[in-house]
């Protein structure tokens, strides 16, 4: 099948003519075209990351309001079953709509980029990801919005959100825009390990990936390990409320706490799909701004790998009190604290690291240092709700919710943060300004210290979880109305980062290509990066190519310019094996979205739904596949 | 940061519903753990932010190109690394021990002097003395035990999932549908102790308290003839317009009054509601004042509840609330 | 009414949209009144037992909400006690609009789900009286429900 | 930043077969999700039939014939599975398309019988936990079976049109094929589950 009309390589082109051409064949089209049929992976990523920001807002609005109705005993800001709305929402918003999406973005935008590819691994399903990622959160908001709003606890206990207790479609609204949101993390994750695997730059072996990639690759395998428990768990809990199937009827042979034991098998490993992401971060951001490589490379990927695995062995931890049996609690509380260690060696690594660097105080490393400190107090309260006999005294209490938000905000939001400020530069070209970034780090970090740290002891003083209200004569008072008042505090912060984000991305000074001197590939290209992201796919012969070579960047050529194509590696030594075709833009991913969500909102109302609705899903999925008259599918 | 908190959370609030005020057995033997954690937590985090500060504040020359590594240090630091890492291991095999030690210290293991059902409903406490036979009685919401003698609770949930916590006498077990728990309890010192729900169950999870009130086996023993006599037969004008009224209203058709024709048993006992110290689990104290309130309009003051608003004219409602208040 | 009992519904019902038959809360609190007011022993679980079946598509008194009221708040001949004394207005209303759910030919999104007990018949949201309802040889009375 | 060239890659190929393709490690992935999807739909059947006192629930067992069948139809249809594979590496149009044509048919076999499996299960979905587990393990397969069948039909009319002759297209039949054995396999455990568990 070789091609009958000769093609024009890169090598024959003078770089500015390079770069023209591949910038015609690697384009997106402007317009409302270009918007619904973009595949490239750094466009569809920037719509993630602030697609999932707004979430962030909209469930920091949610979390105000709820602090408002507990600053006072009694108070009658909020409904019961308005409350109940809303503390769902802000736990369902914050776990599957912002933190896992906006995690998973970074990856996306940054992967192709740090392993030397042009294009993400099957661009036309990240497109389809976005789709369903949006049209899920729609669900969620819209129901909401029409007081449909799921009422259950983000993790939606049965019986009470079972056919009996869980009155209209709220239990459905919620068990359904779960099936999105793992659609679209499951498409990502196969992405990136599929990225990882086989497009990474000739000579970029096992032993030469970046932290930040081992991370998103440990964290898309356990997403593709833990999401379908979610995924069977939101769907037979749509068939006990639809069709009357008796998964969790207790009188017919089903049981509770089986939705408890799915639901948990995937939560735990949720937490830690939230937070290796964030560990990747940090080594990126410890790396350039001790001005070292990370102390024990080896070691950080072996406790990436551990936690991943052990992550899937400690879900009961969550069931203390449901009274299982003794022995059974005793061997998940070895194997909670078990995953202590890995975290443990990680944290140890990042010291030795800035020990022996010369720490240079940039806002990125500032939130890298208000990780530190947060996070190895989530960590020691995670050990202490570890043991049985201790999480029977605090779990469902306020100490749990404090434990929960140091390990996600402080653990996962930190270094989301000074992740933004790090890349900020090279996603937008523009720099953001370091005293804001300053005012934002200091406001977040003391606003979230003053906030959450007394609820450690509002758990210890007896205050259950998710109560709306309080009566007078508990001793909560005065530390509710103080918590109330510190998350303005909190708030104020967050203001000052979307502030700065927004002003830089118009007024930032522009950044060069490598503002900060990074070591990892990225930084080797231009601020923002062209569509094609390379010229010529880089060479890599060491763990930190811009470090190694600073002057100029060993590349290869021989790549066709009237054709998307990018390099196939083998996994292990990463040596060239194919020229593979990346497809260009194309209308059926949304199209696909497009039946898929509304076959999925169709079956919260009827089973039907869901035979007519795969018909237009099929149609859009052979019209996706269906070979296009392009250079890229002709060969 | 944490180690004046720390202190803090140790001196605790002593007070209602507090897990450090300990007053039962297995309160006290996980108090003792959780100081041991709290403790050894905040040494450990002490010196990991003693490391940080340390790395950060080394005056060290400004270093443009991030030199090469030197061996020797890398040497050092792989030999520091490795310790950090075996201490960790051994502070984490402590606890664990430790938590298995007292998970066997909770289970106290001598037989149990007193059985009582209690039942979850949405949102109120259906509590049931089983056994030994001759103190068979049912009541709501509060449940009496004698100081000194284990108490075991045999848990049934009735509807969603609930959670029973006295977070001064022990920890929490959940109620489960078509999974009976058992939680055996025993207090060290007379007094009331407050619980509540620790279980999302609803709208009205937060107003679904509950109190065990310990006191001297006399005093028990005093309480329980009294719970199982039946309601005593009204001599006052008032109070008997006030049975006239509750049983010919619906609400005999939800709660019983042993003596009378009321049989309903969807709602709580009334037998001696006068008598309990709290309505509506722990809503508010009893009087004939919040007895009138709550029967005006139950929405109002917990609103989702089951209870539904039952019309009354004034001196109808000022009867009934003087005929349930007198059922001492 | 063209056979039901007369007494036209309080126009404050029309104006709320029908809440005792489209809202999902009072569907579901009329379903918990089914169970504690002891309809079961009498109407079984709708299938009819002692007392008439809901699931027939034969309604005595007419399948207008406002009848099913009346049938529950003044009883009716035969052994239907009155519950005017035992329940509050809102509470019948509430489980006159349940009953209506199980005698239902098409499903209301707002019915409710099955129950955490035995299973018997198909839930509430499933349409029973579509999926039950056995006309016979003759259909006896074709001007009550339509024929499913 | 200046860039030196050291490598020169004009002449590789432009589509590897195996895993030199990327479609083929795409397809690796989804098949290791729905793996672990059904590996945990199984243990959900296990842990219900611990918990159950007697298993099956009050219903008989499930009849053997059409599930039997099903497996003996899916076992035979892995030998020309296997054989379309090696065609289409081997990139011969006319056999793949012949190929192509029987699995189509020994496609779509299987899903008729299964038609015939569902009241073979001599219980109702919403019956009892051991219907709704059980159903959900069929109805969950046989959705396996509808893609993967629709799959091979599309890739059928493709390979007759002017564009089936590309070596993309072949590398697309082989992932294919891939995945068809995937399908049997999944199949062997359910069938051990669902007809002979309650055998035992």
């Amino acid at each position: 099948m070789n091609e009958a009309k000769p093609d024009t390589r890169d090598s024959e082109l003078a770089p500015p003519a390079l770069a023209a051409a591949l910038a015609e064949t690697w384009r997106t089209p402007a317009g409302l075209w270009g918007v619904l049929a973009a595949v490239d992976h750094k466009i569809i990523a920037r719509r993630y990351i602030i697609t999932a920001f707004v979430f962030l807002a909209l469930g920091g609005v949610l979390a105000l309001l709820m602090r408002l109705q507990l600053a006072q005993p009694e108070a009658r800001v909020l409904s019961p079953d308005r409350y109940n709305q809303i503390f769902t929402m802000h736990g369902t918003n914050m776990m599957f709509l912002f933190a896992v999406p906006v995690l998973e973005a970074i990856g996306v935008y940054l992967v192709p980029l740090m392993v030397g590819t042009r294009n993400i691994a099957f661009p036309r399903l990240n497109a389809f990801s976005y789709w369903i990622f949006l049209a899920g959160g729609a669900l969620l908001w819209i129901a909401f919005v029409l007081d449909m709003a799921p009422d259950v606890g983000w993790f939606a206990y049965v019986p009470l959100s079972g056919p009996q207790y869980g009155t209209g479609k709220r239990a459905d609204v919620w068990a359904q825009m779960i099936t999105f949101t793992e659609i679209a993390a499951l498409a990502v994750a196969v992405e990136i390990v599929v990225t990882v695997l086989k497009q990474r730059a000739p000579g970029m072996s096992l032993d030469r990936i970046p932290l930040f990639v081992w991370s998103m690759l440990a964290t898309s395998f356990v997403v593709i390990m833990a999401m379908p428990a979610v995924i069977f768990a939101s769907t037979s809990l749509i068939l006990d409320r639809l069709v009357g199937t008796h998964f969790f009827n207790p009188a017919e042979g089903g049981d509770v706490l089986l939705w408890q034991h799915l639901f948990w098998f995937f939560g735990h490993p949720e937490v830690y799909i939230i937070f290796l992401p964030a560990v990747g971060m940090v080594s990126a951001i410890v790396e350039t701004f001790a001005r070292r490589p990370v102390f024990g490379y080896l070691a950080m990927v072996m406790a990436l790998i551990a936690t991943s695995i052990l992550a899937f062995g400690l879900w009961v931890h969550h069931m203390f009190v449901a009274g299982l049996p003794r022995l059974g609690q005793s061997f998940f509380t070895a194997s909670s604290m078990s995953i202590a260690i890995p975290a443990g060696v990680q944290v140890f690594c990042w010291l030795a690291t800035l020990w022996d660097g010369a720490p240079v105080f940039r806002t990125p490393l500032l939130f890298v240092i208000g990780f530190i400190v947060t996070f190895v107090i989530g960590g020691l309260t995670g050990v202490m709700v570890a043991s049985v006999p201790f999480d029977t005294q605090v779990h469902d209490t306020y100490f749990v919710v404090a434990h929960f938000h140091y390990v996600l905000i402080g653990g996962a939001v930190f270094p989301l943060l000074g992740g933004i400020y790090y890349w900020f530069p090279k996603i937008t070209g523009r720099m953001m300004s370091e005293t804001l970034g300053k005012w934002a780090f200091w406001l977040i970090f003391v606003g979230f210290n003053l906030t959450f740290f007394p609820m450690h002891i509002l758990g210890i003083a007896g205050m259950p979880r998710r109560i709306y209200t309080y009566q007078p004569d508990m001793p909560w008072y005065g530390l509710n109305m103080f918590v109330s008042i510190s998350s303005l505090v909190l708030v104020a912060g967050f203001l000052v980062f979307f502030v700065d984000a927004i002003r830089s991305a118009r007024v930032g000074a522009s950044a060069a290509e490598n503002p900060w001197d990074a070591p990892t590939l990225e930084w080797a290209t231009t601020s923002p990066p062209p569509s094609y992201n390379f010229a010529q796919i880089p060479v890599v012969n060491g763990l930190s190519p811009l470090w190694d070579q600073p002057a100029c960047l060993m590349v290869a050529s021989g790549l066709r310019t009237d054709r998307r194509e990018l390099i196939v590696s083998t996994v292990a030594t990463a040596k060239p094996q194919v020229r593979e075709a990346s497809p260009r833009d194309s209308i059926w991913p949304f199209w696909a979205a497009v039946a898929t969500s509304v076959m999925l909102i169709g079956s919260i109302f009827t089973p039907w739904a869901v035979v007519w609705g795969s018909v237009p899903v099929a149609v859009a999925l052979i019209g996706w596949f269906w070979p296009k008259a392009t250079p890229e599918d002709e060969l | 940061m944490l180690a004046p908190a720390a202190v803090l959370m140790l001196a605790g609030c002593a007070g209602w519903q507090s897990v450090i005020d300990v007053q039962g057995a297995s309160a006290i033997s996980i108090k003792q753990l959780i100081i041991l954690f709290v403790a050894v937590c905040s040494v450990v985090w002490a010196m990991v932010m003693a490391v940080l500060i340390r790395a950060l504040w080394q005056e060290r020359e400004e270093r443009g190109r991030p030199a090469d590594l030197d061996p020797q240090t890398e040497r050092r630091m792989t030999r520091a690394v490795i310790a950090a890492t075996a201490m960790t291991v051994v502070i984490l095999t402590a606890f664990t021990t430790a938590s298995f030690f007292t998970t066997r210290a909770l289970s106290l293991a001598n037989h149990d002097d007193l059985t009582i059902k209690v039942r979850g409903q949405q949102w109120w406490w259906s509590v049931e003395y089983l056994s030994p036979s001759e103190q068979r009685l049912q009541t709501a919401n509060e449940i009496h035990i004698p100081v000194g003698r284990n108490v075991r609770l045999q848990l049934e949930g009735a509807d969603v999932i609930h959670s029973f916590w006295v977070p001064n006498l022990a920890g929490k077990q959940d109620l489960i549908p078509g999974r009976p728990n058992t939680l055996t309890i025993r207090a060290e010192r007379p007094g009331m102790y407050r619980g509540q729900c620790a279980e999302f169950c609803g709208l009205q999870h937060a107003h679904m308290a509950f109190f065990v009130i310990a006191e001297e086996p006399a005093a028990f023993e005093r309480w329980v003839n009294s719970q199982q006599q039946s309601a005593t037969d009204p001599s006052d004008a008032d109070v008997i317009a006030g049975q006239q009224v509750f049983l010919s209203r619906p609400c005999a058709a939800c709660h019983t009054i042993r003596g009378t024709s009321a049989t309903g048993t969807t709602g709580p006992d009334l037998t001696h509601v006068g008598g309990r110290k709290y309505i509506a689990a722990g809503l508010l104290e009893t009087t004939r004042g919040s007895l009138a309130a709550w029967i005006a309009d139950p929405q109002a003051l917990k609103p989702g509840n089951n209870m539904p608003m039952v019309p009354l004219n004034a001196d109808e409602l000022r009867s009934v609330s003087a005929y349930l208040a007198s059922l001492k | 009414m063209p056979n039901g009992i007369s007494g036209a519904p309080p126009e404050i019902f029309l104006a709320l949209g029908r809440p005792y038959e489209t809202n999902a809360y009072n569907l579901s609190q009329g379903k918990r009144l089914y169970s504690w007011f002891g309809c079961k022993a009498c109407h079984a679980d709708g299938q009819g037992g002692a007392g008439p079946a809901f699931l027939d598509g034969w309604w005595n008194y007419g399948p207008e909400i406002v009848s099913i009221v009346a049938s529950i708040r003044d009883g009716r001949p035969h052994g239907m006690p009155a519950f005017r004394d035992k329940m509050t207005t809102e509470q019948i209303w509430q489980l006159a609009g349940y009953v209506q759910t199980i005698g239902a030919y098409s499903v209301k999104t707002a019915a409710p789900g099955r129950n955490d007990e035995k299973h018997t018949r198909p839930a509430e949201n499933r349409g029973p009286a579509a999926l039950l309802f056995d006309e016979g040889p003759r259909p006896l009375h074709s001007d009550q429900g339509p024929r499913p | 930043m200046k860039t030196r060239v050291v490598a020169d890659f004009s002449d590789l190929p432009i589509h590897g077969f195996r895993s030199a393709s990327v479609t083929w490690w795409g397809t690796l992935a989804f098949m290791l999700i729905e793996a672990a999807g059904f590996a945990l739909v199984i243990a959900v059947y296990l842990y219900l039939m611990n918990l159950a006192a007697i298993w099956p629930i009050d219903a008989p067992k499930p009849n053997l014939l059409p599930g039997t069948l099903v497996t003996v139809i899916l076992l035979v249809s892995a030998i020309p599975n296997y054989l379309i594979s090696r065609w289409a590496e081997r990139e011969d149009l006319r056999k793949v398309r012949v190929g192509m044509v029987l699995m189509s048919v020994l496609g779509t076999v299987p899903l008729a019988v299964r038609a015939f499996e569902f009241p073979a299960l001599n219980v109702n979905w919403d019956t009892n936990a051991y219907g709704s587990i059980v159903w959900a393990l069929l109805g969950l397969h046989t959705a396996h079976l509808i893609t993967d069948l629709v799959d091979t039909l599309v890739l059928a009319a493709l390979m007759f049109t002017r564009k089936g002759n590309t070596s993309r297209r072949f590398g697309d039949v082989q992932d294919n094929a891939m995945y068809w054995n995937f399908v049997v396999v999944t199949w062997l455990p359910i069938y051990g589950c669902i007809y002979w568990i309650p055998r035992l």
